[in-house]
């Protein structure tokens, strides 16, 4: 059986196989019927320093084999997290990624701060491209500066592995990459939901309370693939992949591109128990196809002779 | 503790033009479901739609030994996802997610226990009924539809020693209008002494109606709510509802805290339209 | 029965339903089957000054709600298509949009110097945003000042109302149809499809020889929608929204977010004879909700009283 | 001029486990069909898949009293549009694009027709051999496959005179081996005074093969290829074939231009990988 373990930085999964931030509420609800031990991580929701009420609903409105979103990053602070799940995280065995948010420079190190003093955290997701939230991340994340400053800010305060999580709402999200990478990220996540809107033609209000939202799903996975492939191309970091993956071989199209691990995140709305399909999955296709490890599919695409992009 | 079950379609009865009960051979859900729990059914093998859908566990389903089979939904075709269902045959498969939610507390005598249904809100009270009847609570089902055409089971809830007071909105059956005025002249006669719990399942007007009716009154209300739903296992937070605390108020995940709320808690102005 | 007429600048449409580039071959494909001129109008395929051979197969590949092509603008060249295809769409009373490409503005300008001269062109569609061809296009298109040259040197050589087609592959589409404004265009047309690719996982090879590819569909339409509704709060120029079109209600959707009209690709494959769907369709919503005219729809996008956008 | 129908199901008949041929309501579509034409079905109501399949009319379905009922299609099950179709049911409704593309052109007596088959490539020639018997053209059927249980409508072709030359990989049936094989040596003992057009249809590398041993024996090949396609209707340019012209070559539609092609035109080496 082939080694699906792989490195994040300093940090080593036992699998490459993560629930992504906002779909796995902070994994503790999903404790009683999987072993999050299992899972390669589980990246939590996105924290604040204080608790968020988040938006009225309708939050989520389904689109076509995808949905869109807008949480509006409901939560209950980092503190409350570190008092409340933490531990809990850590008696299930879970390799803990938290996805940070803040709408300072100095809010995205303070909470850094508390989840690196914290027993328990093993990396953290900068969330810098939610598209929901007016005043949190994304004028970070849509800005090369504005990333470079993040990341570094954020790597002043903490010894843990720190993965930006990029939007695709960009024209070249390679540079955003290299930004990240020069900053002193130990990987990046891509891809977070694309700006989005749907209207209720009868009443022609916007579907969400907020009007816009981040679609994600199915959908998006043949433009977070081309995504990966292009990060792949401009940094050496590892990548976490992501985007409508429901299946093996859509997290092999990712791992293929160059991703060293994914995330499920929409998924795991319809398969709560997709875990196992996928992990078992991957060793099975590693062993078919004769890779000792996972670590020697990463980024393996094969170019046509005659190329053309 | 949820199970996903791909269940095969043991029958499919088309009520009316809009409504179904399916019957799914779950029998671990069947095991599993308290009355006012809900599944989340993968409507449709592909893609469209993506999500799963929230229904109510309508039946227990039992063959002729008393083993239990499975359970069945009362569905009501509003879109593309409750017409996949209408339209399901024997021999296809769905998939079974559940049971999930918060089920409702069914009172022992000597309270009395009053179910308000409207339309499609009549589902949860199938199996709210049963266990009723095993405590031996005496009930009432306070049951309101368009008309004649949209009331369903009124047997099986008789079977069961529930008291019917039905109504319909063009007075093709029952009393003619709402189900909340014989619910209000019921309330305003019954002796203060009588305890009394009161379920409400409907369209969200009438819930709130109720609830209303609960307040003036000064009797327990409990609602289920239908809030949309992306995951119903509280990894999404889409399916929040905002609730009373101490002083303020906020929004919990009502596949978690709910579906089944003690009304008096529950912020109606802030439920999301048009449920 | 509501008043279906837009006006694209000093053009006049009968109806606000196109069909859009590249999705009905030069149109005249579809003249047995449909009475063209009963559309608002035609957008044919991108053309070049010269033949183009195009990518070689597979050029499309399916994704979910959605198809990437990579067709490469094979195409006769505009001298061949004044020629061979002008004539008979004339015959045939089409409103004729043709969809220009360019390596370089030279080419731009020759393409609509020679089409200017053409009788039966009612509108130059400037392609800015072809994700397929290293060469063409979208050079221009990702950059500010590239889409001000391109739209402005056009200007200069021609009287017909120029429609830069703008990418979704961008970080603020909106600046964009400003630049567009500025530059002396009638209108802008978005969105052109999303880069993205496809791997298939036995072979590791890509699903498409041209490895990327443009993805368009009904995946898309929900960030199309929300793109045009940013482009109808940044310009006054009258917009022709599309992406992912395949109903009425899709339409209307486009229409209330700001679009002036619309066009549909994808779906023309799937529904060849959905026109007569969509102009009926669209009558009978203005009649329903009492719209005496479509223009009275374009942008009628009611906001919630609680605003979080 | 091709109709779009929404087609009721009238049959589907299954006649391996990947193997099934569904009978479709169509009349105007059969009216219209010529041999080797096909149509573009949509293999599902919603987005799942999106894209329409192309697929060749098999037969010309006629009622009691010979009227035009509709058309076959026989169905592979590859992926996810042709398994919909393996599972269609009586009653259902699929939409049927049709007729598309260029005919075959029958030959007349005294030229023989030889047609050559590789698995589900069967498909258009039963609509050939019949305007072939029409013109009582004399026919052979080269008909290979995988093993016996993959070889069907022997007697359907038997019935209309055509001579059945039949291989299968695995020796099950007839020869083992592959259809070239005996269609070789036919070639090299056929008079060449005799006319003859061979018609192809089946995976590309025997289509190939087939256009190898015309040019050998300097006999008319015509095939019947299958690129994927986006539209069928010309609109999309996905389903492009290099076919040489004059001293050159460039890319045509095959839905337009094909998918009859003259072999000899075809460049080979630049068609779609792995079809
Ligand atoms: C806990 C719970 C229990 C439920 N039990 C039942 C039941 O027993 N039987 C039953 O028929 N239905 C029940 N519902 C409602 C059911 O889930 C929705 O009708 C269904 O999700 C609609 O899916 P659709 O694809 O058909 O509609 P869509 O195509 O998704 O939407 C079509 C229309 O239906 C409306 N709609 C969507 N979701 C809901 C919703 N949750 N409630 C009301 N309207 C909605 C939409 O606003 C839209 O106008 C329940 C909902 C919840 C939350
Ligand atoms: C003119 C024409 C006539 C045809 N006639 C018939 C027929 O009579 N009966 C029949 O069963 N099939 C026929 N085909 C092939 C049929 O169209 C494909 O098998 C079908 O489109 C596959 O769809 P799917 O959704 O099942 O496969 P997908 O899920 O789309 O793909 C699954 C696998 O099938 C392969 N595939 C996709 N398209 C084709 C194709 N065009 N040819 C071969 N493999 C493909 C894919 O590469 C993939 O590996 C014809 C094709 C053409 C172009
Ligand atoms: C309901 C919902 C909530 C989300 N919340 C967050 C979040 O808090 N932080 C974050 O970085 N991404 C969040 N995301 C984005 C996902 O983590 C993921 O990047 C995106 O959904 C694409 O993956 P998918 O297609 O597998 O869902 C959320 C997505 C959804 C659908
Ligand atoms: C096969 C194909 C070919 C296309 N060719 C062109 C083109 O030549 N020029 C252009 O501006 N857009 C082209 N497009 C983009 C469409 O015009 C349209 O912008 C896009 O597909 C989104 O609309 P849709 O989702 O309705 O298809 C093409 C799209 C497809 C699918
Ligand atoms: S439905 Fe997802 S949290 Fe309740
Ligand atoms: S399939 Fe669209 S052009 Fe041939």
């Amino acid at each position: 059986m082939a080694d699906l373990a792989v490195r994040i930085g300093s940090l080593r999964l036992t699998n490459p196989i993560l629930a992504a931030s906002g779909c796995f509420g902070y994994g503790v609800e999903y404790a009683d019927s999987l072993d999050l031990a299992t899972l390669g991580g589980v990246v939590v929701k996105g924290l604040f320093l204080r608790e968020r009420e988040g938006h009225p609903p309708p939050r989520i409105v389904e689109t076509p084999a995808g949905m869109l979103n807008a949480i509006g990053l409901q939560g209950i602070g980092v503190h409350r997290f570190v008092a409340e799940k933490l531990p809990e995280l850590r008696r299930l065995g879970a390799t803990v990624f938290v996805n940070i948010c803040g709408s300072t420079l100095d809010e995205y190190c303070e909470v850094a701060r508390v989840l690196s003093d914290a027993a328990g955290v093993a990396a953290l997701e900068l969330n810098i491209s939610c598209p929901n939230i007016k005043e949190g991340g994304i004028q970070f994340g849509c800005s090369l500066t504005g990333t470079y400053e993040v990341v570094s800010a954020v790597r002043k305060v903490t010894s843990l592995p720190i993965i930006p999580k990029l939007t695709p709402n960009v024209t070249d999200v390679a540079s955003f990459a290299r930004a990240a990478e020069d900053a002193g990220a130990d990987a990046v996540s891509l891809v977070n939901t694309f700006l989005a809107m749907a209207i209720d033609v009868e009443t022609r209000m916007p579907k969400l309370s907020n009007v816009m939202g981040g679609l994600s799903g199915p959908a998006i996975r043949p433009i977070a693939v081309r995504m990966v492939w292009e990060c792949r191309q401009a940094v050496k970091l590892p990548i976490l992949g992501m985007g409508g993956i429901c299946s093996v071989s859509d997290a092999l199209e990712f791992i293929i591109a160059g991703a060293t691990a994914v995330q499920v995140g929409t998924a795991n709305f319809v398969k709560p128990f997709i875990w196992s399909e996928l992990i078992d999955g991957l060793g099975s296709y590693l062993d078919r196809h004769g890779y000792p490890s996972v670590t020697d599919l990463i980024g393996q695409l094969q170019l046509p002779a005659r190329e053309h992009a | 503790m949820a199970v996903d079950v791909f269940a095969p379609v043991l029958a499919n009865t088309r009520l009316s033009p809009d409504y179904n009960v399916l019957a799914l051979a779950a029998p671990q859900i069947a095991a599993l479901a308290r009355p006012g729990q809900f599944v989340m059914l993968k409507t449709s093998s592909g893609l469209d739609p993506l999500l799963r859908r929230p229904f109510s566990v309508f039946e227990h389903l039992r063959d002729a030994d008393g083993a239990l089979q499975g359970i069945s939904i009362l569905n009501k075709r509003v879109g593309v996802g409750t017409a996949q269902l209408y339209e399901a045959r024997p021999g296809d498969r769905i998939s079974v997610l559940g049971p999930l939610g918060r089920p409702f507390v069914p009172v022992h005598p000597p309270a009395a226990a009053w179910m308000v249904a409207g339309g499609v809100g009549l589902a949860p009270f199938a199996t709210l009924a049963e266990s009723l009847a095993d405590r031996a609570t005496p009930m009432t089902l306070f049951y309101g539809g368009r008309s004649a055409s949209d009331l369903y089971y009124e047997s099986f809830f008789a079977r069961l020693g529930a008291e019917l007071v039905l109504t319909t909105e063009d007075g093709t059956r029952g009393e003619s209008g709402r189900v909340t005025q014989p619910l209000e002249r019921a309330l305003s006669t019954c002796p203060a002494g009588q305890p009394l719990a009161i379920y409400a399942c409907g369209p969200t007007p009438m819930m709130r109606a109720v609830a209303a009716l609960g307040e003036r009154y000064e009797r327990e209300v409990f609602v289920s709510l239908e809030p949309t739903m992306g995951c119903g296992m509280g990894g999404c937070y889409s399916c929040v509802v905002r609730v009373r605390s101490g002083t303020g108020s906020h929004f919990v995940r009502s596949c978690l805290d709910g579906p089944v709320f003690d009304a008096t808690t529950v912020v109606w102005d802030a439920l999301q339209a048009g449920h």
